[in-house]
């Protein structure tokens, strides 16, 4: 109980302080950064990953590529590539950051992406073909609306990672939620710790919302199967 | 920001502290902060216990004072290689004790009761407000006070904590005031050197200061305390051995060697270990 | 027409799915594909569009070799049924008909008329239009894959086991909606079956393929069940070769007597030792013996000029008289067949 | 020793093994306990678990969504939060990473009961199998493709995972990482990375091999165009 | 004997899936349920072994009821066949068949040793037992579901749709099997499907349910395709119905012309239109016609005694003679069936 009277607490000090809601180092500011940084890596996670899928599951080539490299990305320790990338390309600039954050979010999409292309059943594929569509065209307007809920899946998987793991940039001295964790822990501030948490779990939360709603929107009915049976 | 620490429930924490002197040698766990002379030092210290025949545990790297006090209070660490000025800045923020004896002093009054210390090194880093050479010739910066006047339009750069600690003190005292603090870690001096910050919290001792081209603005008002290295103990776990070997350590420790020893890690790349130990058989303490 | 001239696809993996294949499927007949499992019916219907390439040999198209036409632009022009409808899961209905039409630019509201149209010409209730694939059944789903086939007015259709799905009810009512949408339209229409009943039914003529794509016979059904080419065709076709003929046999010229008939209720009998009563409104009631007067024995009917000889014989054995009664349209007795006068008839049969 | 920076090869031969806690092979010990004991750990939690949501099917939702959120939290925090309660241990480490793993081997353990086909479960049911002796005998085995395949997720990522520990001074061969950084220099990061990779290659190796191993029924059946 | 007393099953939903159904599955006999889909079969079945149980009514096994006895227990009494054959894929065939036996606590080498032993009975070869379930095609998948239903060597058997899903050349051949194992084993079985030729023939009693679980016929075959207890059960019968009760009439008691052969090469005739032409062997080579003697036309064939009625009719119909030649087991000609024949026969046939 204390535990959550305690948890409570430090919730109502870092929200409840009139100057944590302005300033470079306030919330909207800080929140601004970790969507920046987010975003900007899932785009090019899913500029990249999604592409990739659709060519290989497509095309049925470079099975083997997808399954190896997505593991070996998914081994690659993040901390580790952002010191690396620090240490190549300096602190100052956002990529140290950016390219192990796309690193983790490529394989989820990847793997997801290529699985749903590969998946549609393979009578679709042929009847697409057999009336004439190209191959572009059954690509586009029959593979991806049906593939569309796992892709999306994949996108989502990726964004929560970012979003989760986007904390790590402040390790290196960058912006984003993160900065509230690391500097709560170094001057023992568990009230900005749990705050900073706090605001990267609703952060995620609303990615996994607005993923929904996307769902919603962008997957045709027939292929969620959502209305119901007459 | 409020930074409070008071109240915190998980203050008391659960860890029980280790049994005390047992026997022959005892049991040691032996921290250090997160920046390399730290964990040299906590080196240096957990060889030559062992050397003694101490059951030693190591645990490099921690974090800041901030969690690594807790631990040492709550029994989790034994001993943490300390500085004695910022030690008492830490507990008594408003403390303006600034020489080594004036410190030492303050410390024992203020210092909580599970905690101990003991005696301080010759050996001290200091904290700085560094700048790079470039600056300081086109501002002509030579002293806190020269800062004083031109600070609003510079970002600062240094550890999170720094800001906790230094930020009222520095306004109070000098009157500084930055246009924005970051956070840069172990990254301050390449921040500086790039330009990101134009003024940066480095240590005297930090090998970084030479090969960055980083000079330190004088503190002619001396609010930087004396910073000699201080072993910290939790006094439950303490033993005698304990006590007689860090104070022979702390008596050869010198600001030179400790320099020269930064030099080997943070140039050649030695391990820290590998450097303590050279420097213990040196002085006969391996 | 579609001409297959000499064709053979051999796989990568060395496989001959068919080999020097040569035959026509006429314009406007059905031509129907039957054999064993494996043995090139599906790889001979795509090579006409093109899903696969033949290796040797070539198909025209009236004509006009396949190899020279823009696969996406012939496909186009021929549809594709294939067994589990590939309907797009994500389009309405509609939209899944009018696949075609669009791809061929036309407007949007012309493509919709005519799947609504053609919706309706399938036996499909327009309201269906709106729903997506996975809330039809089996078989309104096969439907709707016809109707999308149909939908540009392609002069040739491809069936590839279109019905082999769906449970044998449903698939004898599609394989009668394909008779009769046949007998409107008229397409070219190569049908790929397993089944030889399916086959016999619905083909003009039929190619028996044996494994390894080679053509064991081809010929109306017909001529297939009563002079089967070889042992292997004999075998596929099965047993009930002989009564399955008699569907080709038209009850037209089977002779019937009238005199056989007693009116319900009127005790008197006829010089025959069979009578059958009649009701009020000329329907069969029973046949009676004369030896039996009051006992009324089961009978069978068969619609005279429209039903085959199969079906009179059977009618005749499901009777102890042995007798078919001969019925018009609308259930009114016409006529009694005797055994003789079926006799004669299947003798007939069997001579033509 | 000599002057300037040593090779990467030197530098992996001077701290392979020096008999510190910061030893090479010190630390890939502690890595290789606080990556395999969150795996088997979030194993054995999420298989009850996993068998709980299936039996009751109202569990799945609330568990699912508890799951995704704690999915979403980053280790950092918890770490942090942690060390109050658990102090410097590979307990903190472990904890956390256990629960990520729960979050990816229930909806695993729920799937692979899932894809026990209808008729395989009925046909058990009729021939008189126990409902305790058709889960063991029946359902689990052939749900053991799907709980894999969600295990090797959980390594690969629980073994990457355990360097951000280095943050708290518990990470395994992450502590190269922070060393590294504090004291800028590469052949640590390198070797860091390229040991992870490899474990966690290794990991995912034994795991496939654990596959076929145990389901010698499963092959890619492979489908022709 | 399973006895279904006044047996009502009621789903929590309020579907009502067999609805007051009384009948008795005689020992040693093959009782077929059929019916159209949804008309509560499977329930039926199930609720023998209690997968479902009853909401009203009594099941009892040789006047044991059901109800009293431990599912799992009353369940390794029963074999239990199904559609997917439902074989465990983790298994090897050998284990999947001695399933029953290891639930039993058999010694394992007894287990396995019984398990090779059927396999060989259902006509599997014995290296097939060491491979897992997806390396055997449909047909051998369905023979190694009966082989394991058979394993502890349960009286009764349980057999829900198990050959719907295999096609109809396989089918034909599993259904053979079936009753040459029942043959020899003597079997209770309860056999479901919905299709109505299998259900003749295999079953010695057929019972016909309706939608809504009701009984509409439980008769054996051959009455029930002579006389059909109402429309529901006419239609479900479908054509074919007369030709198809042949089936069950023998060809012992036809009269055969043993006149009508001519040996080959000798040019002499018969009196008759039409002679048939035996090679030396006795076997049949054809048709000759008084007016064409240089012809051979087509003939067909029964083998005498063994095959029914409906083969001899068929094979008269292949042969513009109409006469059916009638061959012993190892195809020599024993005689000819003339028309007259047939229709004596088939007369009597209706008659009786
Ligand atoms: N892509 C392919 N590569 C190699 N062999 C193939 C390929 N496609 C089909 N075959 C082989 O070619 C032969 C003919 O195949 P096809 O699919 O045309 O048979 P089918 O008559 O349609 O059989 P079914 O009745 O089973 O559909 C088979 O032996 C098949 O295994
Ligand atoms: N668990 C259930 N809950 C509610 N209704 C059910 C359930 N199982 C079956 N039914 C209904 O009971 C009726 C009989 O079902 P049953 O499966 O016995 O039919 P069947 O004769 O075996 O059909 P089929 O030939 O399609 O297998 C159907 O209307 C079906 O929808
Ligand atoms: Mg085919
Ligand atoms: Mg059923």
């Amino acid at each position: 109980m204390s535990w959550l009277i305690a948890f409570f607490d430090w919730l109502v000090e870092f929200f409840g302080d009139p100057a944590r809601w302005s300033g470079p180092d306030g919330i909207p500011a800080r929140l601004l950064e970790h969507l920046e940084f987010s975003a900007l890596a899932l785009a090019l996670a899913v500029l990249i990953a999604v592409p990739l899928g659709l060519l290989i599951g497509h095309t049925g080539r470079g099975e083997v590529v997808v399954v190896v490299s997505a593991n070996l990305a998914r081994a690659l320790p993040t901390l580790g590539l952002l010191v690396m990338f620090v240490l190549l390309l300096g602190a100052a600039s956002v990529w140290p950051v950016i390219i192990p954050l796309v690193l983790l979010a490529v394989p989820p999409i990847l793997v997801n992406t290529f699985e749903g292309i590969k998946g549609v059943d393979p009578e679709l594929r042929d009847a697409a073909y057999g009336m004439g569509l190209r191959g572009g065209q059954v690509l586009g307007r029959v593979l991806v609306p049906v593939a569309l809920p796992l892709i999306l899946l994949g996108c989502r998987l990726s964004a929560i990672q970012v979003v989760a793991t986007t904390t790590v940039a402040a390790y290196t001295g960058l912006g984003g939620l993160g900065r509230f964790i690391i500097d709560g822990f170094a001057t023992k501030d568990y009230a900005r710790v749990v705050g900073g948490s706090v605001l990267i779990v609703l952060f995620a939360l609303v990615v996994q919302i607005l993923f929904a709603l996307a769902q919603r929107v962008t997957v045709s009915p027939g292929v969620s199967r959502r209305l119901k049976v007459r | 920001g409020g930074g409070s620490t008071g109240g915190n429930p998980l203050d008391t924490t659960s860890a029980a502290p280790s049994g005390s002197a047992s026997g022959g040698g005892g049991k040691a766990v032996v921290g250090s902060f997160d920046f390399p002379e730290s964990v040299l030092l906590a080196s240096i210290y957990a060889q030559a216990l062992e050397a003694k025949g101490v059951q030693v545990d190591e645990k490099p790297n921690i974090g800041t004072r901030e969690v690594v006090i807790d631990q040492v209070k709550s029994g989790g660490l034994t001993i943490v290689p300390e500085y004695n000025g910022n030690l008492l800045a830490f507990l008594d923020l408003k403390n303006t004790a600034a020489t080594t004896d004036e410190v030492d002093t303050a410390l024992q009054q203020k210092l909580p009761a599970e905690l101990e210390v003991l005696d301080s090194s010759p050996a001290e880093d200091k904290d700085s407000l560094s700048i790079t050479k470039d600056t300081q010739t086109k501002q002509s910066l030579n002293t806190m006070e020269d800062l004083a006047k031109v600070s609003k339009d510079m970002t600062f750069g240094g550890p999170p904590e720094f800001k906790e600690r230094w930020e009222a003190r520095l306004k109070e005292v000098y009157g500084i005031e930055f246009k924005e603090w970051k956070s840069t870690g172990a990254t301050t001096a390449d921040a500086l050197k790039d330009g990101s910050i134009q003024v940066g919290n480095v240590f005297t001792t930090d090998p970084k200061m030479a090969a960055n081209n980083l000079v330190a603005l004088q503190d002619t008002k001396n609010i930087f305390p004396a910073q000699n290295v201080t072993p910290l103990l939790n006094k439950a776990a303490a033993t005698d051995t304990i006590r007689t070997t860090l104070n022979d350590i702390s008596a050869k420790l010198s600001t030179q060697s400790l320099l020269d020893m930064m030099q080997k890690i943070a140039v050649n790349k030695d391990e820290p270990a590998t450097v303590a130990k050279e420097w213990l058989t040196t002085n006969g303490l391996g | 027409m579609i001409t297959f001239d000499a064709v053979t696809k051999r796989y990568p993996d060395g496989t001959v799915a068919v080999d020097g294949l040569s035959l026509e499927a006429p314009t406007g007949e059905i031509t129907v594909f039957v054999g064993p499992s494996g043995c090139g019916k599906t790889t001979s219907l795509r090579m006409i569009n093109r899903m696969i390439d033949a290796t040797e040999g070539q198909i025209l198209l009236d004509g006009v070799p396949v190899q020279g036409i823009d696969p996406p632009t012939l496909r186009r022009g021929i549809g594709y049924v294939i067994q589990q409808a590939g309907l797009f899961p994500h389009r309405r209905i509609v939209d899944n008909v009018a696949t075609v039409p669009y791809l061929l630019g036309w407007d949007r509201r012309k493509a919709r008329a005519r799947a609504m149209e053609l919706l309706e010409r399938v036996g499909l209730d327009s309201a269906l239009a709106r729903r997506y694939p996975f809330q039809l059944s089996g078989g309104q789903q096969q439907r709707v894959g016809v109707a999308r086939a149909l939908a540009a007015d392609p002069p040739v259709l491809l069936m590839d086991e279109p019905f082999s799905a769906v449970d044998p009810v449903v698939r004898t009512s599609l394989q009668d909606e394909l008779l009769r949408l046949q007998a409107e339209l008229n397409k070219t229409i190569v049908f790929v079956t397993h089944d030889i009943d399916e086959a016999i039914k619905l083909g003009d003529r039929v190619a028996v393929l044996r494994v390894g794509g080679r053509l064991a016979q081809l010929a109306d059904p017909k001529t297939l069940l009563s002079d089967p080419a070889d042992d292997f065709v004999r075998e596929f076709l099965g047993r009930d070769r002989g009564i399955r003929r008699l569907q080709f046999v038209s009850t037209a010229g089977l002779r019937l007597r009238t005199d056989l008939t007693v009116e319900e209720g009127f005790g008197g009998g006829t010089a025959e030792p069979w009578a059958l009563v009649v009701s009020a409104d000329g329907a069969p009631v029973g046949w009676v013996a004369d030896a039996r007067p009051d006992v009324l024995e089961p009978f069978g009917t068969f619609v005279h000029g429209r039903d085959s000889m199969r079906s009179a014989l059977d009618a005749a054995l499901l009777s102890p008289s042995g007798c078919a009664v001969g019925v018009d349209e609308n259930g009114k007795v016409v006529g009694v067949a005797t055994r003789e006068a079926l006799d004669e008839a299947l003798a007939e049969a069997a001579d033509g | 020793m000599g002057d300037g920076p040593p090779s990467i090869w030197e530098w992996i031969a001077r701290n392979w093994d020096t008999g510190r806690v910061d030893s090479i092979r010190n630390l890939l010990t502690d890595h290789l306990t606080m990556s395999l004991v969150p795996i088997l750990l979030s194993l054995v939690v999420a298989l009850p678990l996993g068998l709980a949501c299936v039996r009751w099917r109202w569990l799945y939702q609330p568990t699912s969504g508890l799951m995704n959120i704690v999915y979403a939290i980053p280790s950092l925090p918890i770490f942090m939060l942690l060390i109050s309660v658990t102090g410097l241990s590979q307990t903190t480490v472990i904890i956390p990473l256990t629960f990520y793993g729960m979050a990816v081997l229930i909806p695993a353990v729920v799937d692979g009961l899932g894809s026990v086909p209808d008729h395989v479960r009925q046909s058990a049911v009729a021939m008189g199998f126990t409902p305790l002796r058709r889960l063991l005998a029946v359902e689990l085995p052939i749900a053991v493709p799907v709980v894999l395949a969600g295990l090797r997720v959980v390594a690969v990522s629980s073994i990457s995972l355990v360097s951000v520990g280095a943050l708290i001074g518990q990470g395994g061969l992450g502590s190269l990482f922070t060393r590294a950084y504090q004291n800028p220099f590469m052949p640590p990061v390198i070797v860091g990375i390229v040991l992870i990779v490899a474990l966690a290659l290794v990991a995912d190796g034994l795991l496939v091999l654990a596959q076929r191993l145990l389901t010698p029924w499963v092959r890619a059946r492979k489908g022709r165009a």
